[in-house]
């Protein structure tokens, strides 16, 4: 009941999730190259127009963190299914929103670590400049994956119990998150471009809005998902 | 339920459906301190969903019960600390250790996670303590399962064919489990087929016939097996 | 649970397609021919009120999804699910009126500009909505969830309905009576009105097909759960 | 092998390991038409290892086993004609129905699909045989693997604990085919920690202690279960 | 052994790999509704300019079959997974790559009926114009889900076996794919452009060869793969 209880909880799930990855996904080294594939793929499609690309580079990096993301967000409560862990995770007694929290954070340093690389990546291959205003561009990055996972830690709790998780995910997800990823791409553009026109610290906020808003909504409506 | 009782379990007409089935049509069973009883019933009658509803897994669709006191919907987070389940998976994660999965359902519940190491040895897993669950046979990990419920120590013990996969030293773990939470005040509540194995700590059967417990007076129509009509008698 | 009987909805449902005739024939006959689109305009009498009624639609999903989150009772699931099926349906209307519209009268099927966009985007999240309760067989988790996802889903109307204004949209901004020629007011209110009325049939019909199922249900629960002692 | 022996059963200081631990080192096993007999042994000993190698599912490390003369490794096509296994798990399709599962088992075997509806009759699941499996009962979902056996008609039974889950019912179900089997030349080998449900039809017992066949003059290490010595003395 | 026997195993598991996807998805409307998603991130992603989203209308909608294509890859193996029904699946005598080809069939199956709800809504939102050598665009079409259907097939045998499944299946199978994916989309592209330079068709001989060399392959292959 206390916070320090809770806590406990909630650490405890996020580091089991984390040992779990790490030893079921051989480290990071595959999510790495999943997301530079994706990252090239895109190239593929949208190249090899070196001006084209470097206009795609926001939109496909966003993309690529967006599909990868949500093999990991399934991925986390789908471990809980097999033998049966979810009956006994929900046995513990205590508040539900501790194992959103937990998965919230785990799936939070799963996915910046796949920024990273993807994004790493990016620059390489779409020949992006790196703005002065990369602090910025930091603070869209990690405003935008908050968005993101908490919206699809979320989502996940549902999909990924019905009979069709790989498909239910996405159709629930990628359409609440449109304005996530639609101002998490337009800053990162503007930013990449200069910010000439001064409308990334809009999109900045605009973001900022919705990560608190769907972070608290979440919180409070997860015992609602969870317990039946 | 304006009168709480403090009975371990406390059923009144509980009934579930599934779809436009209904499995359980009202099922009343009071257990009480100290006891050790068995739920019997053929295949899919039901026992696997009784339970669950009592863990607070499942809600009823009907009726009402309550663990110590503790509505089992109303107010499933007190009779969550109270109880412990068993059910036929595991519940393991297959990537951790042995040691891990006993660590975080230590965590989950707010217990020290000292002396992990010696409850693994008292169910015989010393050896592969620090080895994924996922090469385990299915009595190890049914006796990792066993573990957690040890380390837990909850009041009232709901198994599902607890006995299924175990050798005898497992049956033997096993029984001194539900032994020691009998004298400590505690209960519990045993799906079987098989008696043999728990011959010796029964206190009584019960039998799910129709959706009901079958009258103790007129024979089940359920019939116990062979070779464990012996055992019992 | 009571079930909702017949009666005088039927001569309800009938009024409303009534009047929706009545306030066509109207709207299209008085309305004069737009200076830039000519008789194009009158597709507006169509258009408009099923944009509307998608937004109040899918308000009602809100209001009942959160009545169901607090008190839980199936009714309130039941309702929130027709007016999501109503919803869904007047969503789907608008977007092919207005593609219908958009081809004459911009030259395009379709253009990625932030209403049309954001008012597909709506309706992917009530397909999604329609497509969970699909997927979940267990009633009371079913109506949880749908609640949830419903309630979270209703939070994109005001951008829908805002996104003229925030984005530089080729959609036309709101007009409102006083922009407006009145000519085209009194068709539009009309007509807003018709759709209302065959909004609030359709939930209720639909409303009426969900409670006699569980109606049905129920009465097998009373012949599985009857002749118990004790 | 040079001289072919065409015993059900003939297995060779069969080995296998997982990593670097040998959980089989040198199992030599021969069973003879109509037998019937018991594997034992501790929980994590390899049982089910040794049928899976049996079954041709898992190759043996070192060593040989054949069935009927051929090979488990050269000749697993004709191995797997010849031989039915039961597992742990009911590996059936949870979206398809009873009646679906067993279809699309004839249809792989090249059998005919008529008298399933007979077939589902005889195991008890006629009632839900329209019904998928997804909602099945534990219980429900082994009678359907069992029906899929009779199905097969194999010539070797090889049983990982066949009768958990199972009521009486279907124990004396489960018998039946055991020894319909036996009657028709055929052999079984059966996976068990309690023997009573399985005395009776047992002929013999082995059982595995430290990856080998214990000498069956001094008895063997693991003991017996309590309730089941009787059975089978 | 016979043709007859073989041929009665290949349809047993397509039939059945069919109705567990139609009872498991509820039909192709979800299915619709994420193609569709795809579509409309990716106008989001690389649009509103018309122009450039037209040219880059061939790569969204091949991504999108792609990557709604994975899902139902892996699908198809973890069906088998699930309570152990692979190992029963061994236990029939019999040749072994009639399980791939009825994997295949079922597959192909869905794949198309994607594509054709993908590839009609992506004619209204990229604006695309059918261009009059359509049957040819139809052929493209095919072969390139042959190709991708044959690949995706092959490598979610091995990766769903595998812990890392949802990250393996794409690891492999991009890279595999880069070829198809070009042939298909550059066609494509030349194809929806009016194929003014007549390259297409050499793209389309390629795609073939490719189909054909992979078919091959697998049918061959496969018996290695899901042996152990
Ligand atoms: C697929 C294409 C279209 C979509 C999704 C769409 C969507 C909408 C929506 C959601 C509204 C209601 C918003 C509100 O009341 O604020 C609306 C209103 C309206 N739309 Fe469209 N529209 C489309 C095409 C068109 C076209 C082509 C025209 C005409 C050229 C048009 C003209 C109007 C007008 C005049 C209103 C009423 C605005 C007012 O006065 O309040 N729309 N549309
Ligand atoms: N896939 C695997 N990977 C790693 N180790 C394995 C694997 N399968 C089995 N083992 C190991 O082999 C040993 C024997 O396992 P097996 O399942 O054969 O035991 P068993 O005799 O059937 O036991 P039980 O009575 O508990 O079912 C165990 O120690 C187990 O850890
Ligand atoms: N999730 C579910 N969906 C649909 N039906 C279910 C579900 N769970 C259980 N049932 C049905 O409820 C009935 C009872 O199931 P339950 O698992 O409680 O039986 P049981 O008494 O434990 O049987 P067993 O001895 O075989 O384990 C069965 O007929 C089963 O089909
Ligand atoms: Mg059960
Ligand atoms: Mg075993």
């Amino acid at each position: 009941m206390t916070w320090n209880e809770d806590w406990g909880r909630i650490s405890a799930i996020a580091r089991k999730d984390l040992i779990t990855e790490r030893r079921s996904k051989a480290g990071f080294n595959s999510v790495a190259a999943l997301g530079v594939t994706m990252l090239v793929l895109f190239g593929f499609a949208f190249g090899p127009d070196a001006q084209a690309l470097r206009d795609a580079a926001a939109g496909a990096l966003w993309l690529a963190i967006l599909f990868a993301g949500v093999l990991a967000f399934n991925r986390s409560y789908q471990v809980e299914l097999e033998s049966g862990a979810l009956d006994e995770l929900l046995q513990y007694p205590g508040a539900r929103w501790t194992i959103y929290a937990g998965k919230l954070i785990s799936n939070l340093i799963f996915v910046s670590l796949m920024l990273a690389i993807v994004v790493a990546a990016g620059i390489v291959l779409f020949q992006i400049h790196i703005p002065s205003a990369w602090p910025m561009l930091l603070v869209t990055l990690l405003l935008g994956i908050v968005g993101l996972v908490t919206l699809g830690t979320f989502y996940a709790a549902m999909a990924s119990r019905t009979r069709a998780r790989e498909v239910l995910l996405p159709l629930l997800l990628f359409p609440m998150l449109v304005p996530v990823l639609l101002a998490a791409m337009s800053a990162s553009k503007a930013l990449l471009g200069g910010d000439l026109m001064h409308e990334a610290s809009a999109w900045i906020r605009l973001l900022l809005g919705y990560d608190v808003i769907f972070l608290v909504a979440a919180l409070f409506a997860f015992e609602h998902v969870i317990e039946v | 339920m304006d009168l709480q009782s403090d009975l371990p379990i406390d059923a009144i007409r509980v009934a579930r459906r599934f779809g436009s089935k209904w499995v359980l049509r009202g099922v009343s069973l009071r257990v009480h301190s100290g006891e050790v009883v068995g739920l019997l019933g053929a295949n899919g009658s039901g026992k696997s969903t009784m339970l669950r509803i009592l863990a607070t897994l499942l809600r009823p669709n009907a009726g009402t019960a309550s663990i110590y006191g503790h509505d089992v919907v109303s107010a499933a987070d007190e009779v969550r600390r109270t109880v412990g389940i068993l059910a036929h998976a595991p519940g393991l994660y297959d990537d951790l250790t042995a040691r891990e999965n006993l660590r975080f359902a230590a965590e989950m519940s707010g217990l020290p996670t000292t002396d992990l190491g010696s409850l693994l040895g008292e169910v015989g897993l010393s050896e592969v303590a620090d080895e994924r669950v996922r090469g385990f046979s299915s009595g190890m990990q049914r006796r990792l399962a066993v573990a957690r419920l040890m380390l837990r120590r909850p009041q009232l013990l709901l198994l599902d064919e607890p006995y299924s996969n175990l050798d005898s030293d497992g049956i033997v773990l096993m029984n001194s489990l539900i032994s020691r939470t009998a004298r400590g005040g505690g209960a519990s509540l045993i799906v079987l087929h098989e008696l043999a194995p728990a011959s010796g700590i029964l206190d009584r059967t019960v039998t799910i016939v129709d959706g009901r417990i079958a009258k103790p007076e007129k024979p089940a129509s359920y019939r116990v097996p062979v070779s464990a009509a012996g055992a019992i008698s | 649970m009571v079930v909702p009987r017949p009666g005088a909805w039927r001569w309800f449902g009938v009024f409303a397609f009534a009047f929706l005739i009545f306030t066509q024939t109207l709207a299209i006959l008085t309305s004069p021919p737009d200076r830039d689109m000519g008789d194009l305009e009158k597709i507006l009498y169509v258009h408009v009120p099923a944009a509307w009624i998608t937004f109040l639609s899918f308000f009602v999903v809100l209001a009942f999804s959160a009545r169901y989150l607090w008190k839980g009772r199936e009714k309130d699931d039941l309702l929130a699910a027709a007016a999501a099926e109503v919803g869904a349906t007047f969503n789907g209307l608008t977007l092919l009126l207005g593609m219908i519209w958009g081809r004459p009268a911009w030259g395009v099927w379709w253009t990625w500009d932030a209403r049309l966009t954001s008012t597909l985007v709506l309706f992917l999240i009530f397909v999604g909505y329609l497509a969970l309760r699909e997927f979940v067989d267990d009633a009371q988790r079913r109506a949880q969830w749908s609640a949830v996802v419903g309630a979270l889903g209703a939070i994109n109307v005001p951008i829908v309905y805002m996104s003229v204004r925030w984005w530089r949209t080729l959609h036309q901004i709101q007009s409102n009576p006083n922009t407006m020629d009145p000519a085209y007011v009194l068709g539009l209110r009309a007509n807003a009105f018709a759709f209302l009325f065959i909004m609030i049939y359709f939930i209720h019909q639909r409303y009426v097909i969900a409670s006699l199922q569980r109606a049905t249900e129920h009465a097998a629960e009373a012949v599985a759960l009857g002749g118990q002692q004790e």
